[in-house]
C-alpha cells in the first residue's frame, strides 16, 4: 500500500501503539538538540545574507524532522548524497560548524574552496558527496554508487534526497530504474514540501503520490509524515535494512512542508497562501517532537534553554571564526580542473597572476549587480 | 556615458525608457497580443512571473492557457515546445538558468535543430528558447555559465544575444517571427543595468545584423551581450592612452554577420574577441579562425583573445574570472605589443 | 488492474464473448490485406539490403498486428509520432509504396531527401511526423502537440510509440508526466517486442508489466495481447476516445515480439534462444487474425492468394520505379537547414559546386568500409 | 601505405597485427586483467559484445559483474558511471553511437566534469567514456556525427582520440589509468580499416602528446582520426605535385599538445586544419585561432579550415559531405594561392 502515511507521534505526542522505536533518552535528545540546532543555524545563515555578510541562503525550516530522521537510520560509513536542504545531516555526521559557515562565505576554509553557492556542501570525511545546483543528478549517480558497492561485495548503503521537482527529472527516472533492476543498496528519500519554488505538487505530477512512483521501477514505495521524526526513522531504518541484505532500493517520500521561501532570493507570499503555511505551522517538526520528548519526561524547560543556547552559542562562534578567514588565493582558481594542472592552464595562470600583481583586476565585478 | 545607456528617465514620443528585462517582457507581450499561436512557458514563469521577473504580468493579461508553469524537466519543456512548433503554435520555452538546459540538450540538438532538415522540409520547428545567461550576479559555478558555443555548433540553431534594452525587444520579436529555432540568450548581468530608449509597440531588428557600438581605427573588439559594457569602458580608457578601438556588437551569433565584422578588421588590422565563456573552443575561437582564414594579409599583429579561463565557474573568485576592464585593455595592448 | 492481459482472438479463431468489435467484412479483409502487404513489404526491404541495394533495413514481422491495430483507431485527421517500427501506418494511411521504397534509397522522390538513414520516413500528407533515431524523443513532443491542441481547442488525437527499450529513455518520463498534467490527448503506445537490440525486457526494469508505469503519471495504463489485432484495436480505440472527450492521456502495453533480428545490422541468434522464436512463431499475428476470418469465412485460398500476389506486385512495382530515379541534386546537401540558406551556407554551398564541377569530389568515400 | 597501415600480416616479437577495434578490445581486457575496479558497461556490450564488437569477449572472460548491459538510458548509463567512479571503481561506460550521447549531456557536463572542481577536489571522476563517433560508413543522419567540440568547450574533461590501432591501445589504458573523466571517441569509419602492429600486454601513450604523422616542409597538416588516413592520401598527392606536406595527428584534443602544432606550423609557415564536424564552432576553429593567437607572424598564408559543411549530416549525399582528399588539396593550395 503505497498511499497510506505512515506517522508514529500522534497530536498529543504519544507514540502510536506498538511502533515507538524506543531509542534511549539520550540519543532521543541528542536527535531533538539536532533538529533545534539546525534551525538556529538555518536562521542565522539567512540572517546574514539579509545583512550581506553571505551571498544567499537556503533554509531547511519545516524539514528538520525529515532529514534527520532518515540519516539518523545510517551507519557512519554509509554514504549520503544529498540534495540542498540536507543542512541537519552536517551535523548529524559531526562536521565542525566553522566548516559550514565557511563554506557558506566561500573562504579558505570551506572544503570546496568557494568555487559553489552558499549551502552546495562537500565534505568527504562524512561521506557527504557534493551538492549539485542541477536537480536531481545525484539520484542516478547514487544508483551507481550502488552498484559498485555490490560488485565490490562491501555493504555500504547509499542514501539519496530530491524534493517534489526532483521527481520530473531525467535522473530519477533512470536513477531508480538502475537502481531496481541492478538491486542496487539505496534509499531515495523524496522530501515532497508541497512546492519546487512556485509550482505545486498537484502541477508537478497527476500521481496520487510520489511513493507510488515505486511501482514504475519494480521497488517498494512508502508515504511517511515528513513532519514526524519518528516515523521518518523507523521507515527508513527499514528501507536501510533491507538495501543492507541485498534485496535492493526503496522510494520513500516523506509528505513534509516548505516552511519559508524556496530561498533568500525568493518571497513566497507572491504565490502562497498566507492559510496553507499556518496549517503547516501546527505540524511544526521540533513542536511535535517536543511534545514526544514532554510526554517521555525528557523535556524541560531547562533543557530547552541549554538546547538553543548552546546552538545559539555554537553557530556564533563558528561565524566569528570563519568570518575571521580570508578568500581562497588566487591561484587556485586553477586548481582541481584537472588532477594536475594542464600547459593551457598554467599558462592561464601565469598571465593572471601577472595581471593581478599589476593591480585592478577583478575590480570592476561590482559595476553590474543583479 | 556610453551609446547604449541614456542617463535621463525621459524617452522621445514613441519609445519608453526601459532596462533590458523590461524590454524582453514588452517584446514578448507585443507578440503574444499579435499572434494567438504564442505561448510562454516554463518553471515558475506564471504566477510567479519568473526568477527574474521576464514572465510579469503575462498571465494575468492572457491566461494560463498562454503563460504556465510546467514541471521541473527541462527535457520535457523542450520536448512539449518542439511538439508543439511542429503542430503549428510559436511557443516561447523559458529556461531559468543556461546552466539548467542540459537535460534538454537532446531535444535542442537533436530534435528541434534537425527536424527541417531530417524531414526534408516537411516538418519545421519554430520555437524560441529563451534564458538567463553568463556570469556577474555572484551566482557561482551553477548560476553563470556562458554556453553559447554549443549552440553555434550546432546547424539548425540561430543563437542570438542582445546587449540593449532596445535590442533585446527588436531581436525577440524578430526571433519569435523566425521560421527556425532561435536560441535566445540574456546576458542576466545587464538585465537590470543601465536603461535605454525602447520603441513602443512593433520593433523588430532583424537576425544576421551586427552593429558598430563605438567606431574606432586601431583596433577591433568583437564581443556580444555583457561584454560589450565592459568594452566600451576598456574603449573609453584606452582612447586615453590613444589607441582609437572599434566595438563590433555581434548581436547574433548565427548567422553571423561576417560582413561587419571583416570590415572592421580590415580597417583597424587589429582584433581583440572577447568572451565570457572558457577559452577553449568558445565562440570567440571562430570568430579568430574567421579573421585567420579570411583577412590575414589585412593583419597587423596577432588575433588576441580574452575569455574566461578553461576552468568551470567560481563563486569566491568569480571578479577574476570574468573578463574586465583591465584585461580587455591588456588584450588591446597585446595586439600592438606581442 | 493494470496486469491483465486483454485479448480477444482465441486460440480457434473465435472472439471472446462480447468482446468483437464486430467490424465490417471489408474492413477486416482491409486490415488483413494491410498486416500481409506490411510483411510482404518487409520482406522485401531485408531482401533488397542483403543484396547491397539499399544500405539498412529494419522490420516489423511479428508486430504488424500491434501497429495497424493500434492506429486503425485513429481518425485520418489524427496524429502519429511514430517509432521506426511502425511502417504498416504508412500503408493505412495511404501512402504510395513507390515514397515509401524511395525513402529506403534516398533517392529524390524521397520526402526527407536522403537525409535519412532507411526506415526513418515523414509523411506530413498524412500526420506521420519525421522518425527520428534517438531512442524516446517522439513522446515528448506528442505531449507537446496535444498541449497546443488542447490550447487551439481542437480534437486531434496524437498517438505515439516506442519499444520496451524506449521506455527507459528520459522522455518516456518527462512525456507521460506532461501529457498527464496537462490531460493531454495523447495515447501512448509501448510495443514490449521482448528485446531492445540484445537486452531482454527483464534487464530493462524490474517493473511487473510497462503497463503499471501509467500509475506514476497518474494515468491509465491497459495490457494488450500485441499479436491480436482487434484486441490492439479495440484497446486503443477506447484510449482515443478517451483522449477525445479530454479526459487525457493512456498508456498502452502491446505485448508482442520482434521476430527477425534488430535490423539488418544485427544477427539475433547471437544472443537470443531460438526456443523463444519458436513459441512466438505459433502467435503469430497475422495466421491468428486469418483464423478469426476464416471463422468469419472471410478466408479463401483464392483470397489469400490474392492478397499475397497483389501484395508482392505493388512492392514490386514501387521498386521499380523508385529505383529508376536519381540521387538528390547536390545542391539540396545545404538545403532545409533553415528556411533560408545563410551566407555561410551560401557560400559553402558554392565552394562544392565548384569543386564537384572540378571533378572527383565525394569519390573517396568507398575506400573505407565498415 | 602510409607510416601507420601495415601491409604484411607479420608482427615483430611482442607484437600483433590488429585492427583498431581489436586494438580497443585488447586495451579494456588488459586493463581489466591488471585492476579490478575496472568495469564495463552500456548497452549491448554484455551477451552480443556490442554493436561494433569492441567488447567481444569481455563478458566471458570478467562475468557480468564486470561487463554488463544495461536500460537504454544514456543519463543512467554516465550517471551511474560516475557515482561508480566517486565509489572508488575505474568504470568505463559505452555510448552506442555518438550521437547517442545527449541524454547525458547533463551527467557529463555538470556533473563529470566539474565534480573535482565543485568539491574542491574532495571527489573525483575517473572515468572513460568511450564511443564509436563519426561519418563514412553510411550511417546517415544519426549515426555519423563528430560531437568532439562539445566535450572540448567543457572544461574538466579530457578528449582523446586515436587514428592507429597502436594508438588505440596505448591511449585507451593510459585514459583508464587517469584520474579524471576522458571522453574516448572512436573512428568507426577506420574500426577495420587498415591494420597496424599493436604492443602486446603493457603499452601505454601519454595523454596531451600529437604525433607528427608525416614529415613535410611547405604546410602543415592539423588532424585527427579518420581524418589523419585522408590527409595522408592527400599529402601523397600533394607531394607529386611538389607540395611537401607535414601532418600532425594531434591524438589529444583536450589537453592539446600546442608545441607540437606551434613548431611545425613555425616551420612550415603555412596550416591547414581538417575535421569533419560541422566547420563553425568546430575544434579546429580552436586551432585555427590558437595559430592566429601564437604564431602569425609566421604565417605566409591563411589559416584554411577544410570541415564537415554547417549543415546537419545527410545519408545519401555523404561523400561530398565527407572531407575527402580533393578537398583537402583544395585547401592546401588555398594556403599558397588565395
Ligand atoms: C535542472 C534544474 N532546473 C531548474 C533549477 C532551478 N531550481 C532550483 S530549485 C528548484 C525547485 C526544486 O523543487 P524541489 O525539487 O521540490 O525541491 P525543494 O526546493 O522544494 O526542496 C528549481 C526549479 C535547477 N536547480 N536545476
Ligand atoms: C538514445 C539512443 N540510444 C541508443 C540507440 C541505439 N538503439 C537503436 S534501437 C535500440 C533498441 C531499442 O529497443 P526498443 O525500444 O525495445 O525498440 P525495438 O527495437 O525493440 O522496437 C538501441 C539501443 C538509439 N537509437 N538511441
Ligand atoms: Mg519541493
Ligand atoms: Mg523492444
Amino acid at each position: 500500500m503505497t498511499s497510506e502515511l505512515v506517522t508514529i507521534i500522534e497530536q498529543d505526542g504519544k507514540a502510536q501503539k506498538g511502533k515507538d522505536p524506543a531509542l534511549p533518552a539520550a540519543e532521543l535528545q541528542r536527535l531533538y538538540r539536532l533538529m533545534v540546532t539546525t534551525r538556529v543555524m538555518d536562521d542565522r545563515g539567512l540572517a546574514m545574507q539579509r545583512q550581506g555578510r553571505i551571498g544567499f541562503y537556503l533554509q531547511s525550516t519545516g524539514q528538520e524532522g525529515s532529514h534527520l530522521g532518515a540519516a539518523y537510520a545510517l551507519k557512519a560509513s554509509d554514504w549520503l548524497f544529498p540534495a540542498y536542504r540536507q543542512p541537519g545531516i552536517l551535523l548529524l555526521r559531526g562536521i565542525d560548524p566553522e566548516q559550514i559557515v565557511s563554506e557558506w562565505i566561500g573562504n579558505d576554509g570551506d572544503t570546496s574552496k568557494g568555487r559553489q553557492m552558499p549551502v552546495h556542501y562537500s565534505f568527504r570525511q562524512a561521506n557527504f558527496v557534493s551538492i549539485s545546483s542541477p536537480i536531481g543528478t545525484q539520484l542516478s549517480q547514487a544508483a551507481g554508487a550502488g552498484m559498485a558497492a555490490r560488485i565490490r561485495g562491501d555493504d555500504t548503503v547509499f542514501m539519496t534526497f530530491c524534493g517534489d521537482g526532483g521527481t520530473s527529472s531525467n535522473d530519477f527516472h533512470c536513477g531508480l530504474n538502475f537502481a531496481a533492476v541492478y538491486k542496487a543498496p539505496v534509499v531515495f528519500v523524496v522530501e515532497n514540501n508541497g512546492w519546487a519554488i512556485s509550482v505545486p505538487c498537484s502541477k508537478q505530477t497527476a500521481s496520487e503520490s510520489m511513493a507510488i512512483k515505486a511501482q514504475a521501477y519494480g521497488m517498494p514505495g512508502v508515504r511517511v509524515d515528513g513532519n514526524d521524526v519518528l516515523a521518518v526513522y523507523r521507515v527508513c531504518k527499514e528501507a536501510v535494512e533491507r538495501a543492507r541484505r541485498g534485496d535492493g532500493p526503496t522510494l520513500v517520500e516523506s509528505v513534509t512542508y516548505r516552511m519559508a521561501s524556496h530561498s533568500s532570493s525568493d518571497d513566497a507570499a507572491r504565490y502562497r497562501d498566507a492559510k496553507e503555511y499556518e496549517a503547516w505551522k501546527k505540524k511544526d517538526p521540533i513542536a511535535r517532537f517536543q511534545l514526544y520528548l514532554q510526554q517521555k519526561k525528557l523535556w524541560t524547560e531547562q533543557f530547552e534553554t541549554e538546547v538553543v543556547e548552546g546552538a545559539k552559542a555554537a553557530i556564533q562562534d563558528a561565524v566569528k571564526k570563519a568570518e575571521a578567514r580570508s578568500n581562497p588565493a588566487v591561484g587556485t582558481l586553477f586548481d582541481d580542473v584537472y588532477m594536475n594542472l594542464t600547459p593551457q592552464l598554467k599558462e592561464q595562470k601565469a598571465e593572471l597572476l601577472d595581471l593581478v600583481q599589476k593591480g585592478g583586476v577583478g575590480a570592476d565585478i561590482g559595476a553590474f549587480p543583479l | 556615458m556610453t551609446a547604449t545607456e541614456t542617463k535621463t528617465q525621459e524617452a522621445r514620443p514613441g519609445f519608453k525608457v526601459m532596462t533590458l528585462l523590461e524590454a524582453i517582457t514588452d517584446a514578448m507581450r507585443t507578440e503574444m497580443r499579435n499572434d494567438d499561436r504564442v505561448v510562454v512557458f516554463g518553471e515558475d514563469v506564471g504566477k510567479k512571473g519568473g526568477v527574474f521577473g521576464a514572465t510579469l504580468g503575462l498571465q494575468d493579461e492572457f491566461g494560463e492557457q498562454r503563460c504556465f508553469d510546467t514541471p521541473l524537466s527541462e527535457c520535457g519543456i523542450i520536448g512539449a515546445g518542439v511538439g508543439m512548433a511542429l503542430y503549428g503554435m510559436r511557443p516561447i520555452a523559458e529556461i531559468q538558468f543556461l546552466d539548467f538546459i542540459y537535460p534538454a540538450f537532446d531535444q535542442i540538438v537533436s530534435e528541434a535543430a534537425k527536424m527541417r532538415y531530417r524531414s526534408g522540409g516537411e516538418y519545421t520547428c519554430p520555437m524560441v528558447i529563451r534564458s538567463p545567461y553568463g556570469g556577474g550576479i555572484r551566482g557561482g559555478h551553477y548560476h553563470s555559465q556562458s554556453a553559447e558555443a554549443y549552440f553555434c555548433h550546432t546547424p539548425g540553431l540561430k543563437v542570438v544575444i542582445p546587449s540593449t534594452p532596445a535590442d533585446a525587444k527588436g531581436l525577440l520579436i524578430a526571433s519569435i517571427r523566425d521560421e527556425d529555432p532561435v536560441m535566445f540568450l540574456e546576458p542576466k548581468r545587464i538585465y537590470r543595468h543601465g536603461k535605454g530608449e525602447v520603441p513602443l509597440g512593433e520593433h523588430v531588428v532583424p537576425l544576421g545584423k551586427g552593429r558598430i557600438a563605438r567606431e574606432g581605427k586601431d583596433v577591433t573588439i568583437l564581443c556580444y551581450g555583457a561584454m560589450v559594457h565592459v568594452c566600451e569602458q576598456a574603449a573609453e580608457e584606452a582612447e586615453k592612452a590613444g589607441r582609437s578601438v572599434e566595438i563590433v556588437d555581434l548581436r547574433t551569433l548565427v548567422p553571423l554577420d561576417e560582413q561587419i565584422v571583416l570590415e572592421s578588421v580590415k580597417k583597424t588590422g587589429r582584433a581583440v574577441v572577447v568572451y565570457e565563456a572558457p577559452k577553449t573552443c568558445g565562440y570567440g575561437a571562430e570568430l579568430s579562425a574567421l579573421i585567420a582564414e579570411k583577412c590575414i594579409e589585412h593583419l597587423e599583429g596577432p588575433v588576441v583573445r580574452v575569455a574566461g579561463f578553461d576552468t568551470p565557474f567560481p563563486y569566491t573568485l568569480e571578479p577574476l574570472y570574468m573578463p574586465d576592464v583591465k584585461r580587455v585593455l591588456a588584450g588591446i595592448e597585446k595586439t600592438f605589443v606581442w
